[in-house]
C-alpha cells in the first residue's frame, strides 16, 4: 500500500485465536425470564428491544421461569430430551462411517440440537420448512425414519433420492421438510413464497425458512426480507446464529455491529433472541413466531444464539482458525445438558435414568443403521443405477438424455 | 380466429390460463396495476384480482426465488423479467434451485414455473435492452429454453409452458411484439394485424414444446434460426433468391433435432443465424448437431452469422444486428462453396 | 383461488391512482429545523430517531432554519440556483430533442433537481460518485461540459462513449462520476469497494453510492450495507425515494413500514431522511456524512426524500398508473421554486432577475445543443465508426475480434 | 525450479503479485486468516498483513461488486469464489459490470480483477460442488477464461492474469490440486512432487494468456481439452494405442485457433473433450470453430466427449465423469470412421 494518509480499513477480528484463551466476558447475557413476552399481535415497533435481547427460559439452577416459560409437561419433555439424543447419537455414527470410508461426507450439530428439535415442536402437519444442512432435528423431532436418512446418507439401494445427493441433503415433502440445497440462502426467499401462496389461496399453513449467520450476508436474505416486509405472508425467519461460518467469525458478517435480528428493523418485522441452547426457550418464541403467522400477523425474524461445537463440516479443522478452549468456554452451556439439569430439577429424571436413555437411544439408532446398511453404503455396488441420473431432470425424458443415456450403455 | 399483435396473443394465453385453472399466478416488476412495460399482463389484475396478478418488489432474485416456493405449494407462478438482460440477478435462483429441483429431490418436489423474458435488440435499447443470453440457459439440464418468433406460436407455446410441468424460459423477441420485423429498420413497420401468423385461435389451444416448425420449405440450403432472425432470413431468401428451407427452432431446448436433420439432409448446406454474441452461442450447438448427425450429407462449411462479440451497441446498432445484406451474403457464400 | 380458509396476502396500494384525489395528509413532515444536527462522530444507536424524520432547513416562509441551516454565501446559493436551473432547462430541450428523433431516449429530473446539484457541492476532487440515471446534476454542478453531455446523449462525432451506450448513460472519472450502467442496483456495492479501496490505501477521498426507492428492493443494495457494515469504510449511501419506480409506488419496495433509512440499522450504519427538495438540507446532510466518512467514521445512509413530478423515461406515460394531480399536491414542493423563494427572504433574488437569470441559463443550454448538434445527432450519419464496437472490448483486440471486425468490413 | 503441487504454485504466484504490487488485494470467503478451503491463499495473511488479504462476508455477488470499485479506484483485486458452483449469485456483477466496464466507458474506467474458481468433480461432491460452469463466462464478450491443467501453467497464467488489464476468470480445476487425476479413480493418487509439470520455475514469468499448449503431440487424430480432462485423454490415448495429439487449450477465451487448426489440419480426425454437460458447452463451439475452419480436412464427423446432460450426481459420479474407457471408445469410433 502507499504511505498513510489518512484512512484506514476496519477488518473485525474474533475474540480468540488458536492458542488465545478464549473469554466471552464481553458477551451480554440476560437474565433467564427477564424478557417480557409480548401478546402476538404486539406492533414491531415496541418491541424493538428485543432484538437485542434473549429470551431465556432456563435459569443455571435448571429452573423454568419468567413469561416465555411454557406449560410443556413431563413426558413432553422427555421426547424433547429424546429427539436431542437421538440427533447426537446419529451424528456420532454417521460422523464415523464417514471416517470408515461408508459416505463421502457428513455434518454435525453437536451443540444446535435443542433449534431444530425445540421449532419442530411448535409446527403443525402441512407447515414446511426450508432447511439448511444444520437442521436434521426437524426430521428427527418429526419422527422420519433414521434408517431412510441413512440410506440417503449412504447413496444406497434405497435412497429417497437415488444417489443423485450428497449425504444429508434430504428431502421429505411429507414431514414439512424443503429439498435441501447446496446454495446458501437460495432457500430463505422461497420460504416466504411457500408462504405467499399459502395466504394466496387462502390457506392457514405456514412456512418456516432457516439461514446460517454467515449465510445472512448473502443476496437472498434480503430478497427475502423485502417480500415479507411488502406481503407480510405467514412465514417465520430463522437465524441460527451459531458464532461460526466455516472459518470466519460471525463478525465477519455483521461488523460487529448491532445483532442479526436487528435486521428485521428495516423491514418492519418483528424480531427477537432466542438462547438456542435452551429447548424450552426456542420452542416458547417458536411457538409465538408460528401463532403469529397462523392468525396473519405475519413474519418473524428469529436469531438462535448458540455455538457449533464441532467442525463445519467432515472436512472442516476448526483447531487451525479457532481456540480449542472456545467451546468449552461458551456461555450458553450444552443443550443437551441443560435440559437434563431441569429435568432432574422438576424430579422427572436422574443421573442413572438419562445414561440408560443415552443408551437406548444409541441402540435404536445402531439398529437402523444395520438395517441401512443392509442396503448397501456408497460405493459398495448396491447403489442406485446410472439410469436414475438421467431419469428426473425433466418429468418426461427428452430425446436427448434418452440418446445419452444409451450412449452411456444404460 | 382472431387478429392478434404478440403482445395480444401473450395477454390472451395468460387469459385463457388463469380462468382455466386458479392455481395460476401472475407477478413481477410493473405487471400487475400497470400491465406490465410491454403490456403483456394489462388487464389481468382488473379481471382476477391482485391475488392472481400483481406487482412486485425489483429483486429478480426475489421474484424467482418467491415462485419456486409457490410453485413447492401447488401454484403455478407466470412470472416476468422485464428485460432479459435483467434475468442475470436470478441466475443462482434458476440455475442451482429451479433447474434442479426435481432431480435432487428425486420429484419430491418440482418446478412448474414460466419466466417470461422479453429478449433481443433492434430498438435502440443500448446494451442493457438488446441482449439475447438464450444460450446460457439452454447449457443448463433441467431448463427448456422457448422462444417463438410470432403471435401463433406465442399463445400456444405459453399455454403449453403454463402446462408444462418443469420449468420453461421463454423468451419473447421484443422487436417482433408489433409486427415481423425483418432487419430493415429503414423500411415502414408491418402489423401483425395483416400477417398471417397474427390470426390466432381463440381456444386453449397448444403448441407442443420441443418441435421445430419449417417457416419456409426450400432445397438449397437450410436455414436454422429463431426469433426475430426468422423474418430477417426471409428477406436474405428474398433478396438473393436462393431457395433456402428456413427452420424456425422455437424450442432451443429440447432441440427437435429430427427436423432439423431432416432438412438438412436433404439440402446439404446449412447457415445458423442468431442475434446473440457468437463464440460459444446457441448457434455453436447448432453447428455440433448438425456435424455429428449429417457429415456425410455436408457439401460446404456451414456459416454461423450472429450478433459481434461485443456489448451491444447503441448508435452501430444496425452494424451488429445481423441485417439481411449479411445473411444474404452468407448465403451466397454457402452456395458457392 | 380456492376458498378462504384463513390466511389472506398484502398487496400494497398507493394512496391514489388516476382518477382518485391525491391526498398526502398521512404523510408526516416534521417543520424546518426540529430536528437537532450531532456531531459527526455520534454513536449511531443514538440517533435512530432521525430514520423516522427528515431533516429540514427551508421553511415554509423561505427561512433557513435550525442546526443544519448552513452558513452559505450568497453566491453558493446563486451557484445552487444556477445549477439546479441548468439541470432544468437541459431536460427540457433533451425532452424536445428526443421526441425531434434526434436521439433514442432520454430521462429527466424534474422535481429532483435539488438532490444531485446540493449534494455534489459538499464533496471534493478526488471523490468518486456512483449515480444512477437520475444524478445528472452531479455532472452539472461539477460545472462538466453540457456539449459533451449531449454528443453523449446523440452518439454523435464526438460522444465520448463513441456511441456505444444509450443516452444519459455519462462516464466522467476526473469529474467523479462513475460510469452509469443500465443494472439496477450494481454500483451500490462497487461505491462501497472503492471506498473499501480508498482506505486500504491510506487515502482520504471518499465514495458516494446512490440508488433509486425502488432499486433499494435489489439484492446488491444488502450487499452494500453487510459490506459496509462490516469493513465501515469512507463512503455515503444515497437512497433516493422519488415516490415510484416506473409504475410502482415505493410501498412495493418496503410494505409501507418503516423508511428505507432504516434499514441502516440491522447494520450499525447511522441513518437519516432528509428533505430532498431543500437545496440547503440536503447541502448541510451530505456535508455531514462527507466529513464523517472523511475523518474515518464510515458509511452514512441517507434517504431523500423527494418526488418523481415527471415520467420515469420518455417511453413512459404516467397518467396510467397514478392521478396527473399527485405531482401537484406533493407537499414538499419544488426545488427551484424553495430556493427562489429563499434567496428573495434573504434579499438576494427577485422575480424578475430568476426570469432574466432563467433566459440567460437556457440561452447557454441552446447554445451548447447547437454546438453538439453540429457534430451529428443519432442517425444523422455522423456518428462513430461501427470499428468503435470492435474496440475496447479488452484493452488489446483479441484474433476473433479482428476476425469479426475484418467480416464487418471495417 | 521447485517442486510443487498446484496449490502451492497458486499460493506463490500470490506471493510474488503481492511482493511486486502493493496493489494487489487478495480477498474472499474463508481466505484470510484460514487461507482458503483449499489452502490456496495460506500463509499470504500472515506475510502481507490483513489489508492486502482478508474474509469477506458470504456474498459472491458483494465480493465481485466490491472488486470492480476497488479495480476502478485503482487496486487489481484477485478474489476468490468457494467452488464454481457458487459463482452464479455474482453473475450478474461479472456479466453486467466487470465485463462491460471497459467497452462501455470508452476505457474512462476499467476493470483488472481475477476472479478464481475451484471447478470441476471428481470428488464425491455431488451437484454443487462438481460443476463446470466455463462455456456461460466464454460466451460472455468482454472477458477472459483461463483454465489451467498443472502447476507450471497454474502459476504462470495465474501471474498472468493478475497483470492483464481486464477481467479473468479463472479457472482451478480442483481435482488436480494436489496431483494429475486420469479418471481412474480406483488407482492410488499420483503427486505432483514426481511430476514433470510440478517442477515450476520461481521467478514471475508469466504463461502468455491465450495461447494452448501441445500436451502430446501425435498424429492420427486431436483431442482438444483442458483442465482435468488433459490427464484422462492421455490415460485414453495409452490404453488404445492411439496416437493422438492432445491439445491443451489452457485459454477458452480468446481461444488459440492457429494452434487448433494446424493441429486438426494435421491429423484431419478431431475429439472434443469436457467434463461440462454437453448442449451448449464449451465443446460446441470448439466443433464449430473446426468446422469453420478445417471442413475440407476432415475425414472423420468430430465427437464430443462430454458430461451428461444432467446434474451432477453423487453416487453415480464415475459412470457421469467422462472416464478413459468413454473417451477411449470414441477415440476408436473416429478412427474407424
Ligand atoms: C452460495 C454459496 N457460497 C459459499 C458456499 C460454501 N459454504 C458452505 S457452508 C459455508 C458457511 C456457512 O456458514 P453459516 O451460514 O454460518 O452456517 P453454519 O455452517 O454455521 O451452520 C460456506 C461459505 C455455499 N455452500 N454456497
Ligand atoms: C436489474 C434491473 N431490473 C429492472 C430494470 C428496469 N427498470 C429500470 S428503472 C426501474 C425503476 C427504478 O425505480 P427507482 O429505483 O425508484 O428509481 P427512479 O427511476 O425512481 O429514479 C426499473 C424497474 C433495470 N434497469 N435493472
Ligand atoms: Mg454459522
Ligand atoms: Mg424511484
Amino acid at each position: 500500500m502507499t504511505e498513510k494518509k489518512g484512512l484506514s480499513l476496519n477488518i473485525p477480528e474474533p475474540g480468540c485465536r488458536p492458542g488465545d484463551n478464549p473469554d466471552f466476558s464481553d458477551f451480554d447475557i440476560p437474565r433467564a425470564g427477564s424478557v417480557k413476552r409480548p401478546p402476538i399481535d404486539v406492533d414491531p415497533d415496541e418491541i424493538r428491544d428485543m432484538a437485542f435481547s434473549i429470551v431465556r427460559v432456563l435459569n443455571k439452577d435448571g429452573e423454568a421461569v419468567g413469561e416465555w416459560a411454557e406449560d410443556l409437561t413431563e413426558e413432553d419433555l422427555r421426547e424433547g430430551m429424546r429427539h436431542m439424543l437421538t440427533l447426537r447419537a446419529f451424528d456420532t455414527r454417521m460422523m464415523m462411517a464417514q471416517r470408515q470410508g461408508k459416505t463421502s461426507f457428513y455434518m454435525q450439530h453437536l451443540g444446535e440440537e435443542a433449534v431444530s428439535c425445540a421449532f419442530r415442536k411448535a409446527l403443525r402437519e402441512g407447515d414446511m420448512n426450508f432447511p439448511t444442512y444444520r437442521q436434521a432435528g426437524l426430521l428427527i423431532a418429526g419422527e422420519y425414519p433414521l434408517t431412510t436418512m441413512m440410506n440417503q446418507i449412504y447413496s444406497n439401494a434405497k435412497d429417497p433420492l437415488v444417489g443423485r445427493q450428497m449425504p444429508i441433503m434430504y428431502s421429505a415433502n411429507d414431514y414439512g421438510f424443503f429439498s435441501i440445497s447446496g446454495n446458501l440462502g437460495t432457500q430463505y426467499i422461497q420460504a416466504v413464497g411457500w408462504a405467499m401462496a399459502s395466504a394466496l389461496s387462502g390457506d392457514d399453513k405456514i412456512s418456516v425458512g432457516w439461514i446460517g449467520d454467515g449465510s445472512t450476508a448473502e443476496s437472498d436474505f434480503h430478497a427475502a426480507m423485502v417480500f415479507a416486509s411488502t406481503y407480510r405472508p405467514p412465514v417465520v425467519l430463522n437465524i441460527v446464529n451459531n458464532q461460526w461460518a466455516i472459518s470466519t467469525f460471525q463478525g465477519i458478517a455483521r461488523g460487529g455491529v448491532g445483532t442479526f435480528a436487528a435486521r428485521g428493523h428495516g423491514f418492519g418485522i418483528p424480531a427477537l433472541r432466542v438462547d438456542g441452547n435452551d429447548y424450552l426457550a426456542v420452542f416458547a418464541v417458536a411457538k409465538w413466531a408460528a401463532e403469529r403467522a397462523r392468525n396473519g400477523h405475519g413474519p418473524t425474524l428469529i436469531e438462535h444464539v448458540t455455538y457449533r461445537a464441532g467442525g463445519h463440516s467432515t472436512s472442516d479443522d476448526p483447531s487451525a482458525y479457532r481456540a480449542k478452549e472456545e467451546s468449552q468456554a461458551w456461555p450458553l452451556g450444552d443443550p443437551i445438558e441443560r435440559l437434563k439439569q431441569h429435568l432432574i430439577k422438576i424430579g422427572a429424571w436422574s443421573e442413572d435414568r438419562h445414561k440408560q436413555f443415552e443408551a437406548e437411544i444409541m441402540d435404536d439408532v445402531l439398529k437402523a443403521q444395520k438395517e441401512a446398511e443392509s442396503h448397501g453404503t456408497l460405493g459398495s455396488g448396491q447403489g442406485p443405477s446410472p439410469r436414475d441420473m438421467f431419469e428426473g431432470v425433466y418429468e418426461k425424458m427428452p430425446p436427448h438424455l434418452v440418446r445419452q443415456r444409451q450412449e452411456a450403455g444404460y | 380466429m382472431a387478429e392478434m399483435t404478440m403482445i395480444e396473443a401473450i395477454r390472451d394465453a395468460h387469459d385463457q390460463a388463469m380462468a382455466a385453472d386458479d392455481k395460476v399466478v401472475v407477478f413481477g416488476e410493473d405487471v400487475g396495476f400497470f400491465g406490465g412495460v410491454f403490456r403483456c399482463t394489462a388487464g389481468l389484475q382488473e379481471k382476477y384480482g391482485k391475488n392472481r396478478c400483481f406487482d412486485s418488489p425489483i429483486n429478480e432474485s426475489g421474484i424467482v426465488g418467491a415462485a419456486i416456493g409457490m410453485a413447492a405449494y401447488g401454484l403455478k407462478p407466470v412470472i416476468e423479467i422485464q428485460f432479459a438482460d435483467y434475468i442475470y440477478p436470478a441466475f443462482d435462483q434458476i440455475v442451482s434451485e429451479a433447474a434442479r429441483l426435481r432431480h435432487r429431490s428425486n420429484a419430491d418436489f418440482t418446478c412448474p414455473i414460466v419466466i417470461r423474458v422479453p429478449t433481443g435488440g433492434g430498438i435502440f435499447g443500448g446494451q442493457t435492452h438488446s441482449q439475447s443470453p438464450e444460450a446460457l440457459f439452454a447449457h443448463v439440464s433441467g431448463l427448456k429454453v422457448v422462444m417463438p418468433s410470432n403471435p401463433q406460436d406465442a399463445k400456444g407455446l405459453l399455454l403449453a409452458s403454463i402446462a408444462d410441468p418443469d420449468p420453461v424460459i421463454f423468451f419473447e423477441p421484443k422487436r417482433l411484439y408489433n409486427g415481423p420485423f425483418n432487419g430493415h429498420h429503414d423500411r415502414p413497420v408491418e402489423s401483425w394485424k395483416k400477417h398471417p401468423l397474427g390470426s390466432v385461435s381463440e381456444g386453449n389451444e397448444i403448441v407442443e414444446i420441443g418441435k421445430a416448425s419449417i417457416y419456409r420449405e426450400g432445397n438449397d440450403v437450410t436455414i436454422l434460426t429463431y426469433g426475430t432472425m426468422v423474418y430477417v432470413a426471409e428477406a436474405a431468401v428474398k433478396e438473393t433468391g436462393i431457395d433456402a428451407e428456413i427452420v424456425d427452432l422455437r424450442t432451443l431446448s429440447p432441440i427437435d433435432l429430427e427436423t432439423i436433420v431432416a432438412s438438412v439432409q436433404k439440402t446439404g448446406r446449412c447457415l445458423v443465424l442468431h442475434e446473440a454474441t457468437r463464440t460459444a452461442g446457441f448457434g455453436a450447438e447448432l453447428i455440433s448437431l448438425v456435424q455429428e448427425t449429417c457429415f456425410y450429407h455436408l457439401e460446404a462449411p456451414m456459416v454461423r452469422v450472429t450478433g459481434w462479440d461485443t456489448p451491444y451497441p447503441h448508435a452501430q446498432e444496425w452494424n451488429y444486428f445481423p441485417v439481411p445484406k449479411r445473411v444474404g451474403e452468407a448465403l451466397l457464400k454457402i452456395m458457392e462453396d
